[in-house]
């Protein structure tokens, strides 16, 4: 059950060898780098040209919390890669118990963030019209964030698909891994925000 | 004919089959607006793509002819500076977005599957909604023309600042004069239109790049496809990667029109050069998505018309890479005025010039393939000639911006426009133009009679040249573009006047050909397959194809299959696969990619009411976006559907 | 047939346009701007080169390789698929035609890129009146600021503020900061040098050199809203001794028109209106003083008006043009004619929002829509402005 | 590539043997990175000398993660080889502008005369 979706069967010859919607899926996530690249370079731009101004992103930071949620989100994608595996071999209950897993570990991401969000805008005076690192730190992880909720809803609507009588573990794999696919690209797009706009700041020259 | 006749779904009584999860029906319509409305044909696809860029052809046209008129003549008052403002940036963004654009999707939807041997896209139904979310853009856009005419009549009036309603920013939208404070709604229609119409090309170019990786015919290796599906393939590769830096560049400009933010805004902080770089990052690579498409069909035509393959196949497709991917390391080229320090404007400088090369290396070619042809003069090839003329012209004026110093005179003057229409209409839309003549004996059926073609493309050509060829001058003359009217003292008048002229010599041109193709699909003759005596698969199905396309799928054995087929050795003719017991597997249609898109629209244009302060607003945008989500599941429930089709006998290549 | 369109087009723009129009950077008289022409007519004459060689190639193709009446429709010409060589050959070429171009390009931008070395153009080698501390060893700096729709110009080392019309002297490097104050315009004098865009938020700075004396003209090259086209300015490069001459004249103060200072004018306007000369200068002063309350937003020097949004007016009337140089009053030999002079006044104080719509003066609240000025009224503008010039002139 | 489309029963045998090998290259992956992760929150307080150092080893830790997910979770090393280059030409191009883009922003162009955001 991936959205937008529908091959035209019966092409018994596929020059490629390569799945069409998990084709579709990677030129998805390298058109995504771009998208992701540049809401990036907007942040760090910013933060180089305007290291001083705004809020000290250290005084603000709970960079414990973040590296927290960094690990929520990589255990996400451990589950995320057992659940793929498990509907390759077909054994259904295994792939039902790793893809709630992965939808708790997605919430329990996306509450730190909101948590995170609250703390910033209430507790520390960090918020949305903050100036120019205000504007792209939350426009940068809250469209991460989105794309982390889009990804549970997905999960989500296989889960509630995989207990009706359409669901097969055979033909229906593939909509599992590229859902798969598409959340460990949140995962990495995660990696290189944590690293990029969380830790960075804590190195002074 | 083909003798497939039927075209309705068979085998009624796999109807249950097409039931989806929550008993929605598959529509089977084969007649009527709701067939148009529902297909997931490339064909049919196509066939609207291109009605409604040549619709927005016209508009643009006449907006430019507007333009043209109130320049004719030194301190005209014939439309006031904001309508002049308001038609140059619809201009502009209705010609890249709304004309050459979908006009070359046109092209791709039509002839990609045809060309590899496929029966249809890899998605049929995310072609259909492809579509469908870029009419939602395009009204979008031109909507504002009405809420325009509303507010004039008094009928709906805007916030205080807010009564700008057409975009009246540019095409490319400069902050931070697109920000709240110089810039009413028209902006948020500007920002909206475009945000929806990206989308569109986004899945547009997935759908293709997947489908001639994936569906090509048995023995169409990649160096077998024609340079057309080349084309189209390096063309998805821009879209895919040129688009969202656009989309996040937009979504930054509508946070800070709605959110406060500051991403462009002085007073916070933000830089406008900023979205100078954002914007063309995704414009430059623009360029050669509007190009690239238009270099395809010439390589196609030319060999027809000279009865010679390409000359330097790999060579061509080489280059067009090469093309593709330096788009990406030259867009400061457009900003060489704004201050990029001594080692930004050289680097961009050199690389600039750099394309030049690959650029040139694809003229050659061409030439290489008339030399030593039989050059027949029909109305495709002369366009085609045209094309490669004024191309190359508009390539020259491009070297000349590339030395920046030199650049920094020419910047924003007449000397660019003229350029960029060169390179736009004599490279872009003359190809295009030939494109519709080549294939539309194919589209169609019908072959025209007579010589009107022939003078279209010789009006065309000399009212461009007229048109813009002064234009040179009047850049040189130091005339400003996006001024709505210029001084006597100036001395530009004489120009100006003969431009207008030249503008009108165009229109008619357009006119002209317009009319011969609304004659030709009336009355024009049978053409069969083959008209051309043609070199790819698709001149191997009858004219106009049925819709499965191929009854049996081909087998390819070499490039230029068909010609090969024709007059190669015997085991170069083109084999086929028999399609077995149950026949040709079809997509069924659908209402969904319709209605998904549908909530853009609902979107787009509650969010620039929700700007002009009309209450409720913020609501129906979330509704609208729910229109689109539910859709979307609708969308995944509604089932796998698909119908065979058995065509008839012996239908292969002859 | 297309060379020939061409060549039709050519002689029609030739025959209807001289290339050394007001605006035409054809036609350089400063150091840069010659550089730059000299890299553009490289640039035509290599392009035109590969025109004459390819388009020759492509028409000579077309002419020799034409299917002719009595050709065999199902003869095919030999089926050549390339040529490596001639396509290495070619690119060799191509290549070798852009380093002609690339070398002094790079070169001409590491020019224009820094402040040329001239100790003749040092501020105090030639100009020897008051100056800011040190300016003697810097060369002239003006900070060109961009508003919609006009530019104001500071010329910090030597104390004067001026609008749309800003003078040089003639053969010295002159360094302008460029600066906006609203949306990117673009400052560009075609004749003395290429156009660097005035970006909000962003220090972009150009040098320039006039080598000619004369009275040159500018424009807004990057569009900036509904009445960017009305919005020009001019540039006069001056001898250094007229160059002084202006300096001090900029300098100047107008005398009140009445009583012994400028304060004891505004009050004595404000409380007894009947005590005024009834002359139109005099009650034109009154009212931008008063009732029109023009001192919002311009500056006279010397005088209570001091507003900063709009132009610098003191010495307004000694400008070839008003309203950003859209409206012109000078003769052919560029001295001031009076009489259109005072009709550009009467008319941009009367209908400035038809000269320049969207303009401020009209749009600001309290501005012109606001206030109600009879016709005489702005006659009477029109007289005070008129008197807004250095004794001298 | 779904191999459980092979209807031959070796084929399905090697498929599986494979698929139980991953489980355990999944779990060791997952830990190298929970350990790596943790490095990264203990790095950045170190007092070490060199915080150059600390930089690069920062960003070439968060490449190991990448890699880590992007080959063994993504499958990228049993895929075929043309997704990793589509992949990888997006990745190239999207670094590619961010690293031009960097360099052509610098602090020395930013007018301080305009109203920049000021910390309260």
């Amino acid at each position: 059950m991936s959205a937008a979706t529908e091959v035209t069967e019966s092409q018994e010859h596929v020059p490629t060898g390569m799945h069409p919607k998990k084709l579709m899926m990677w030129l998805f996530l390298a058109s995504d780098c771009m998208f992701f690249g540049t809401l990036i370079s907007t942040h760090l731009i910013y933060r180089k040209i305007y290291p001083d101004v705004g809020p000290d992103p250290r005084s603000i930071f709970d960079i414990e919390l973040t590296t927290g949620s960094s690990f929520i989100l990589l255990m996400s994608s451990l589950f995320m890669a057992l659940a793929v595996s498990a509907i390759h071999k077909g054994e259904l209950k295994s792939f039902r118990r790793n893809t709630v897993l992965v939808m708790i570990f997605g919430l329990l991401f996306l509450s730190g963030q909101v948590y995170e969000f609250y703390d910033f805008a209430v507790n520390k005076d960090f918020k949305l019209t903050t100036g120019t690192f205000g504007s792209s730190f939350y426009l940068m992880t809250g469209t991460h964030g989105v794309h982390v909720a889009l990804g549970i809803l997905w999960l989500g609507s296989l889960f509630a698909y995989s207990y009706t009588k359409h669901f097969k573990a055979e033909t229906h794999a593939m909509d599992v891994e590229v859902a798969g696919l598409y959340w460990h690209f949140v995962d990495i797009v995660w990696i290189v925000i944590f690293t990029a706009v969380y830790l960075l700041e804590y190195v002074s020259f | 004919m083909s003798t497939a006749t039927s075209t309705a779904p068979l085998g009624a009584e796999k109807a249950d089959e097409n039931r989806s999860l929550i008993g929605l029906r598959r529509p089977d319509h084969t007649t009527g607006l709701a067939d148009w409305l529902t297909t997931v044909d490339h064909k049919k696809i196509a066939i609207m793509y291109a009605i409604f860029s040549l619709a927005f052809l016209v508009i643009g046209g006449i907006e430019a002819l507007i333009i043209r008129a109130q320049l004719a003549v030194a301190e005209n008052q014939l439309i006031t500076a904001e309508v002049y403002n308001q038609l140059f940036t619809m201009h502009g963004t209705t010609m890249v977005f709304l004309a050459v654009m979908p006009l070359s999707a046109a092209f791709f939807n039509y002839l990609v599957p045809l060309q590899i041997g496929a029966r249809d896209v890899a998605f049929p139904r995310l072609n259909s909604f492809s579509l469908w979310t870029f009419v939602a853009g395009a009204i979008i856009l031109n909507i504002s023309w009405l809420f325009q005419a509303a507010n004039l009549l008094g009928w709906f009036n805007p916030i205080d600042g807010r009564s700008d309603i057409v975009p009246a920013v540019g095409w490319f939208g400069y902050a931070p004069y697109t920000d709240t404070a110089y810039s009413g709604i028209g902006t948020d229609f500007w920002i909206l239109g475009l945000q929806v119409l990206g989308i569109g090309s986004l899945a547009a170019a997935f759908n293709f790049i997947v489908t001639i990786f994936n569906m090509r015919a048995p023995g169409m290796l990649m160096m077998r496809l024609p340079v057309f599906t080349w084309m189209t393939l390096i063309t998805s590769f821009l879209i895919i990667f040129a688009f969202p830096p656009l989309t996040v560049a937009l979504g930054e400009l509508m946070f800070d029109r709605y959110f406060g933010t500051s991403f462009f805004r002085v007073e916070g902080g933000g830089q406008p050069i900023l979205w100078q770089h954002l914007f063309w990052i995704f414009g430059h690579p623009e360029v050669y998505i509007l190009i690239l498409p238009a270099m395809g069909i010439i390589s196609e035509i030319l060999p027809v018309f000279s009865r010679k393959p390409l000359f330097g196949y790999s060579l061509i497709i080489f280059s067009g890479a090469v093309i593709g991917f330096l788009g990406f390391a030259v867009w400061s080229h457009h900003m060489f005025t704004t201050g990029l320090g001594t080692v930004g404007t050289a680097a961009f400088s050199l690389l600039t010039m750099a394309i030049a090369v690959p650029t040139g290396v694809k003229i050659f070619n061409w030439i290489g393939t008339l030399w030593g042809g039989k050059i027949r003069f029909d109305v495709p090839m002369i366009y085609g000639l045209g094309f490669i003329w004024m191309f190359m012209m508009g390539g020259f004026s491009g070297i000349m911006h590339s030395s920046a110093p030199a650049d920094s005179q020419q910047h924003d003057t007449y000397f660019v426009v003229a350029h960029f229409h060169y390179v736009l209409i004599g490279g872009s839309i003359l190809a295009l133009l030939a494109g519709l003549y080549f294939w539309f004996p194919k589209v169609t059926g019908r072959m025209w009679q007579g010589k009107l073609g022939h003078w279209s493309a010789i009006v065309i050509v000399i009212g461009l040249n007229w048109t813009f060829f002064p234009m040179h001058y009047l850049g040189m003359a130091g005339m400003p573009r996006r001024t709505h009217t210029y001084l006597e003292g100036t001395g530009w008048q004489a120009l100006n006047f003969a431009v207008t002229i030249g503008a009108f010599i165009l229109a008619v041109g357009i006119l002209m050909f317009l009319i011969d193709m609304l004659r030709t699909y009336r009355k024009g003759v049978p053409a069969g397959n083959d008209p051309w005596n043609a070199r790819t698969l698709e001149w191997s199905i009858p004219s106009p194809p049925p819709v499965h396309n191929f009854d049996r799928t081909p087998v390819v054995k070499a490039r230029d299959a068909f010609w090969l087929h024709k007059f190669g050795t015997v085991d170069q003719k083109i084999g086929s696969v028999d399609p077995g017991a149950h026949g040709v597997h079809m997509p069924s249609k659908s209402w969904m990619p319709l209605l998904t898109s549908s909530g853009f629209l609902v979107f787009g244009i509650a969010m620039a009411m929700k700007s002009a302060g009309v209450p409720l607003m913020g609501y129906l945008a979330i509704t609208g976006l729910s229109i689109t989500l539910i859709g979307i599941y609708l969308w995944a429930l509604e089932g796998p559907g698909g119908y065979h089709l058995h065509p008839e006998g012996e239908h292969r290549p002859h | 047939m297309p060379l020939r369109l061409s060549i039709i087009s050519l002689t029609l723009v030739l025959s209807g346009c001289a290339l050394d129009g007001r605006q035409s950077f054809m036609d350089p008289r400063g150091e840069v701007a010659w550089l730059q022409y000299d890299l553009f007519m490289l640039t035509v004459y290599v392009t035109f080169g590969i025109f004459i060689a390819v388009g020759g190639t492509l028409l000579w193709t077309v002419w020799r390789y034409r299917e002719r009446v009595d050709d065999d429709p199902n003869e095919h010409p030999p089926q050549s698929h390339g040529n490596p060589l001639v396509e290495f050959v070619l690119i060799a070429i191509s290549i070798g035609l852009l380093v002609i171009i690339a070398i002094p390009t790079v070169s001409a931008i590491v020019y224009t890129h820094g402040m040329p070395d001239e100790p003749d153009s040092l501020l105090g080698s030639y100009y020897h009146g008051d100056m800011s501390d040190g300016a003697e060893e810097e060369v002239l700096t003006i900070y060109a600021y961009g508003w919609q729709w006009w530019f104001s110009f500071e010329y910090p080392q030597l104390g004067i503020v001026t609008g749309n019309e800003l003078a040089i002297p003639k053969g010295k490097v002159v360094r302008f900061e460029l600066r906006s104050k609203d949306v990117i315009h673009s400052f560009w004098v075609p004749k003395l040098a290429g156009k660097v865009d005035m970006i909000p938020g962003r220090n972009n700075w150009m040098w320039l050199r006039g080598d000619e004396a004369g009275y040159f003209f500018g424009q807004c090259a990057e569009y900036c809203g509904e009445s960017h086209a009305y919005m020009q300015f001019r540039v006069e490069v001056m001898e250094d001794d007229d160059f002084a001459e202006w300096v001090e004249q900029q300098r100047q103060t107008p005398p009140p028109p009445q009583e012994e200072s400028w304060q004891d004018f505004v009050v004595l306007a404000a409380r007894a209106p009947e005590k005024l000369v009834d002359e139109p200068a005099v009650r034109g002063a009154a009212l931008f003083y008063g009732r029109g309350a023009c001192i919002q937003c311009h500056a006279i020097k010397g005088t209570p008006a001091a507003g900063l949004l709009g132009p610098d007016l003191t010495t307004v009337a000694s400008r070839k043009s008003i309203a950003a140089g859209w409206m012109e009053h000078h003769n052919d030999d560029f001295t001031i004619n009076p009489e259109r002079q005072y009709e550009n006044f009467y008319r941009w104080i009367r209908e400035s929002e038809k000269i320049k719509p969207g303009n401020l003066m009209y749009h600001v609240s309290g501005g012109m829509r606001d206030i109600n000025l009879s016709d005489q009224d702005c006659h009477d503008l029109a007289a005070f402005m008129m008197t807004l010039r250095p004794d001298s002139l | 590539m779904s191999a459980i489309a092979s209807a031959d029963p070796a084929a399905q045998e090697t498929f599986l043997r494979e698929e139980r090998k991953r489980y355990f290259t999944f779990m060791n992956l997952a830990f190298l990175m929970t350990a790596l992760t943790g490095i990264e929150l203990v790095l950045i307080y170190l007092p070490f000398p060199s915080q150059t150092i600390i930089y690069f080893t920062l960003i070439f830790l968060s490449l190991i993660k990448f890699v880590g997910v992007i080959f063994w979770f993504m499958h990228l090393l049993w895929d075929k080889a043309f997704l990793t280059i589509v992949f990888l030409f997006g990745m190239v191009i999207a670094s590619g502008t961010i690293a031009a883009l960097l360099l052509l922003f610098s602090e020395g162009y930013v007018d301080p005369a305009m109203g920049i955001y000021e910390a309260d």
